[in-house]
């Protein structure tokens, strides 16, 4: 047998409208239909009127979520592709986020972001959105990199009192495999060593922590070692890890799949220096997209985004200093 | 979907009672001595920020809080004093969150209109104008998937937020949902400085309910009596299953959007129209009228309100201010997922 | 505001000639053959990204494109080949949006039915459904307070959009302005696979128009005649200086929401229901019920238009990609306020 | 005679007016009131037509500016608070920003966005989010901290063909006064050096460039020479500039009204860590609002956020290492 990211996702949807009855699930398409990527396939089924289709309306979708999270429920909410939570995104950020500061009730809400780039998806259905919601105070993002990380981070997410922007990567969905599913996992907050080395650090997420680890295996040819951390989490971010990381390399490269200006790399970047600085042995360095929307192109999008050869060769040029 | 006009008449004090009547009467009572007070703390720099009155809304605002029982939902909007002292917020609430005394239901982290209690059903807005009504739609859809049957969900709306996205979206959601939800827009003429003709350009907003399939209740808003009856009939029917309602009610502010705009905006003409008639005026003509109360009566229960008002939030301009050295600085509930950065310590 | 209600029927056939029957029909062909060919160049794996098809609904696309005049504005979404064709867009810009080419007018940037020139009225969608409809109302403005009169504006619509906070923003914007906008909204009773019964609750979208203060016009989607005389009435009541006209269709899409989709969520009975009659089919049968062409006349057309379609896309297929190496990579049009970072220099 | 903030950006708007009849403006009560902070007050007498009444739509408000600037006009658009163009995200970051990129059509639009914190403003009155439009490609975003910068940055802005979004700040509406108007000014993307120093630099934006000046005359007093660089833009952001001063001072502090993830401080530290990391003798740092929704109560509000008193703090902590 053979479990995807995707699967893994909606297997984590299962599990969660099993345990507790307070879960439900709503979003455009997703109860007889699925869900634009099948992520959930049959729970309509499986969980009768606990799975329920959203009009196109992501201000009302998050508005709803609030509401029934007020009234003790746990929804998971389902946007179809993550661009299109802009349309929520008030809600997100000044209704749900502020809940619990302002009034003391929690918020217990999970939106599920399919976001990242795909070929051929284009400006509007590829993007990485995932600063703009960490920037916010009142949410927790996460971005799992794996099979394993969807599955139990995102069962973790519903558990959750808090509002998580959930990040789950479209490229990812079919891609990854794993053998099964695990039982047991890292707690939310907690980077992870995704590959050990001792000759340079690389901070990655999500679908760029596969880029980073084969940048890896490519520099192991060349004798490097490098080590890759997972982050997880964008927010809370575990500098203690990164830094831990930075000291046993002295080296530091963090690599982003978003726009360029601020974000997760800004974020690494800034506080490895500010906390970090004598640990460094030489300049840290961020590789980004590029600074114009996503484009549709095969041949562009590829050269917008970081690959692993982009990786390899940003890696080189601290390795060599 | 069939529409259910009401309109007041001379009739209309054949159905509500005295007692009820009178009930009402006294919260628009209070709240405009309430209102009254915040003005003068406000001109005396009690009040950091604004202060935002429901001056000549009362009559429509008391009959959304009296027309609900106290397991229902209630989603206020800047002008509700006398709704949501129906509803049952106290004297108290509204005065610690103008003031910011930590003891309040905000503590001082939110303030003046922005205040509630969601446990209780009495929803604290947020700014951002038409963001409330989804998430009542959130609650009555929650309560229904729980099981639990027979609560109504009513938000209070000015004319200006019919406007938003978020208003098309949260009424349609509800529509499909058929949800209880009561949904009053107090249609006072004005947004701001914006007057309706640059606001929306339909002939009655009433005629909005046949583009989402809801019933729709017209109202005069400046007439107690047929508000009451009107958001009664609106709440019995969002009860009964027939879901969303929708109530508009023509009147007009009488003060500023907030105390520091004189609404020089609003001309004499309309001032002196029907629609500037004061509710509060009206109502206590026609209490005077019914003899269910004297004009010495009125003005018994006129000065042992302001005592009360006075005797209310006299303590808590005493009660501690909010401090920043024990407040604590987590936006999340889950304690262990804030992060506490470097800079957050006192330097 | 009063609705002007058009219906199909026996008489249309005396409004609308031959000729411009004929132009309609011979843009419907053109549209669902160049729909074919991208569904096939979709399946020979030559498309990367998704692939979208107005199957079943160019009778009322064409219906806009015609109604419109070269310097009208047009903003078509997903299903609109047919009203693209008849508005002046060539297949070869078409085919280079869908191939990436770096000739087409979006150079491989942006693709498949995100296509367009703004400066010749054509907008190209973004993804964000209802958010193109106020960008028309800009133009239009913009026009007006040019002093340039007798601009139309027509944005296609699905009924899922209805449900947008920005379709509600945007014709309520349009109505307040009274503006020359004609919203056409393509009612197929999918919002890819959610039917119309999660999406609104009001009787027919049509009843959408009062509350906002506009005109509204119903026709049958499936029917030629009647979709070329709606649409030249909404366009001609717009030009005159009656405001925004919303127009509502009925038909269903016969193909999936995207090549991807099989729509097994669309019944057989409502497959087999007038909703789901073939336009293209239909509008064949008129054809040659009035003796305007027979069928050879008809197979002729279909592979004489085969043939352009190859001949037009075949040249695109050999079309130089966009290099990554020579694109310029900024985003704002004062180059020396682009940010360049090293990052950005090839490593 | 005497200037304020406020008087510039409706004289630089007047300017606009008066000079390009593409230019109008449109927003909530801008028209005959003269809009909430009276940033119009009188123009829609002097320029009949041209300043417009919009209803509570910021989603279409932003569109309508989108398409009047395809027709070649050049709209004003004033959002009543800055906190809720949230609600016209979506136009801003999808459709203005995407524009030139995507049809080489520009799109010359400017926002207006009255932003940062006020006593007693409370959660949705007082927000600095520049940095959710600074990381969208396509947005130019500007934070004037000076009377001066206020009128010809706004003059400016209205003349690039591009969309800007244009940050200022409600506390220096009326705090802030001048003698007269510029007739000179540094372009747009250009830094400015607020304070001369040799010991310290001070990165600041807006109206914590006060913040920091009044910190540097209070460290003077102590023996320390802190330079002030004022960035006025943040996208595109003056890395030069801050990287001549850190050159001469050795030491970097960048202070932000903002919520501390992500942002202008992170990206000004992770910039300066890349490419001037020699140029550091210790550890750069960061001052920020704290991680939740901004408070209500003066007391509150005052802790929320840096003070001169803070950033002197902080400012000490770098000096004495
Ligand atoms: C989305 C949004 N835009 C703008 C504002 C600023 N604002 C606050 S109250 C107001 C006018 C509201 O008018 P109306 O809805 O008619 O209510 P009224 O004040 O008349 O009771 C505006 C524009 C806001 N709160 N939310
Ligand atoms: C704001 C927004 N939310 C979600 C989507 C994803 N989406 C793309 S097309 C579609 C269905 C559209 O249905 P309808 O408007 O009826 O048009 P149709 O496809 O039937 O022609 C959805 C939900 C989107 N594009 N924009
Ligand atoms: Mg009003
Ligand atoms: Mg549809």
């Amino acid at each position: 047998m053979s479990i995807t990211y995707l699967d893994a996702i909606r297997e984590a949807q299962a599990h969660a409208l099993r345990d507790d009855p307070r879960v439900f699930i709503y979003g455009q398409d997703v109860a007889a239909f699925g869900g634009a990527f099948k992520a959930t396939k049959n729970l309509a089924v499986e969980f009768p009127g606990r799975v329920i289709d959203a009009p196109i309306s992501e201000d009302a979708i998050i508005g709803m979520a609030v509401g029934a999270a007020i009234e003790g429920l746990r929804p998971i909410i389902e946007m179809q592709f993550a661009d299109f939570s802009t349309v929520g995104f008030n809600q997100i950020v000044n209704q749900a986020a502020t809940l619990f500061w302002r009034t003391n009730v929690p918020c217990p809400i999970t939106v599920r972001l399919p976001f990242g780039g795909t070929s051929g998806g284009g400006p509007f259905h590829s993007q990485s959105i995932e600063a703009i919601y960490a920037h916010y105070p009142g949410l927790v993002v996460l971005t799992p990199a794996t099979v394993e990380d969807a599955y139990s981070m995102l069962i973790e997410a519903v558990a959750i009192d808090d509002p998580v922007i959930f990040c789950e990567h479209k490229f990812l969905y079919r891609h990854l495999k794993a053998e099964k599913l695990p039982s047991e996992a890292l707690p939310i907050g907690k980077a992870r060593i995704a590959r050990e080395g001792r000759d340079l650090t690389i901070v990655a997420y999500s679908a760029m922590v596969h880029d980073a680890l084969e940048a890896a295996t490519e520099l192991a040819t060349e004798g490097w070692q490098v080590e890759v951390v997972d982050l997880r989490s964008i927010k809370p971010l575990d500098t203690d890890t990164i830094i831990a990381s930075v000291a046993r390399t002295g080296r530091l490269l963090c690599v982003g799949e978003a726009f360029p200006w601020g974000g997760v790399t800004a974020e690494v970047i800034a506080r490895v220096s500010s906390e970090g600085f004598g640990l460094l042995d030489v300049p840290p360095q961020r590789l980004n997209a590029k600074d114009t929307p996503i484009p549709y192109h095969p041949n562009l999008w590829l050269a917008h985004r970081p690959t692993p050869q982009t990786v390899a060769a940003a890696a080189r040029n601290l390795l060599r200093q | 979907m069939s529409q259910t006009v009401l309109e007041s008449g001379d009739t209309a004090d054949t159905v509500v009672s005295s007692g009820k009547y009178l009930t009402a009467y006294r919260y628009m009572l209070r709240a405009r001595l309430l209102d009254d007070k915040f003005a003068a703390l406000y001109r005396a720099g009690k009040i950091h920020g604004g202060v935002f009155l429901g001056r000549g809304q009362e009559a429509l605002s008391v009959a959304i809080g009296l027309a609900l029982k106290k397991t229902d939902v209630f989603a206020p909007l800047i002008r509700d004093a006398a709704g949501r002292l129906a509803f049952g917020e106290t004297v108290a609430d509204a005065a610690r969150t103008y003031l910011g005394s930590s003891l309040g239901p905000m503590r001082g982290r939110d303030g003046n209109v922005h205040r509630g209690r969601p446990r209780d059903g009495l929803l604290p807005m947020i700014s951002h104008l038409g963001a409330m009504i989804s998430v009542v739609n959130g609650i009555l859809f929650a309560r229904r998937l729980k099981g639990i049957s027979g609560t109504v969900g009513a938000v209070a709306l000015g004319e200006g937020a019919t406007s938003t996205g978020a208003f098309h979206e949260a009424l349609n959601q509800a529509a499909v949902e058929k949800l209880p939800l009561v949904l009053v827009v107090a249609n006072n003429q004005f947004a701001y400085s914006t007057p309706n003709d640059r606001q929306f350009a339909c002939a009655d907003l009433a005629d909005k309910a046949a583009g989402y399939g809801v019933e729709s209740h017209s109202v005069d808003g400046t007439d107690l009596t047929a508000c009451l009856q009107t958001l009664e009939a609106a709440v019995a029917r969002a009860r009964a299953g027939h879901g969303p309602q929708l109530v508009v009610a023509q009147l007009l502010r009488l003060c500023g959007h907030g105390e520091h705009d004189d609404a020089g905006y609003i001309t004499p003409q309309l001032k002196n129209s029907a629609l500037g008639r004061d509710c509060l005026k009206l109502a206590e003509d026609f209490l005077v009228g019914k003899k269910w109360a004297d004009t010495a009566q009125l003005a018994v229960w006129r000065s042992e309100t302001i005592r009360e008002i006075d005797d209310a939030v006299a303590p808590v301009q005493r009660e501690p201010a909010p401090d920043p050295f024990t407040e604590e600085w987590q936006a999340l509930s889950t304690k262990h997922l804030n992060e506490i950065r470097p800079d957050d310590f006192e330097i």
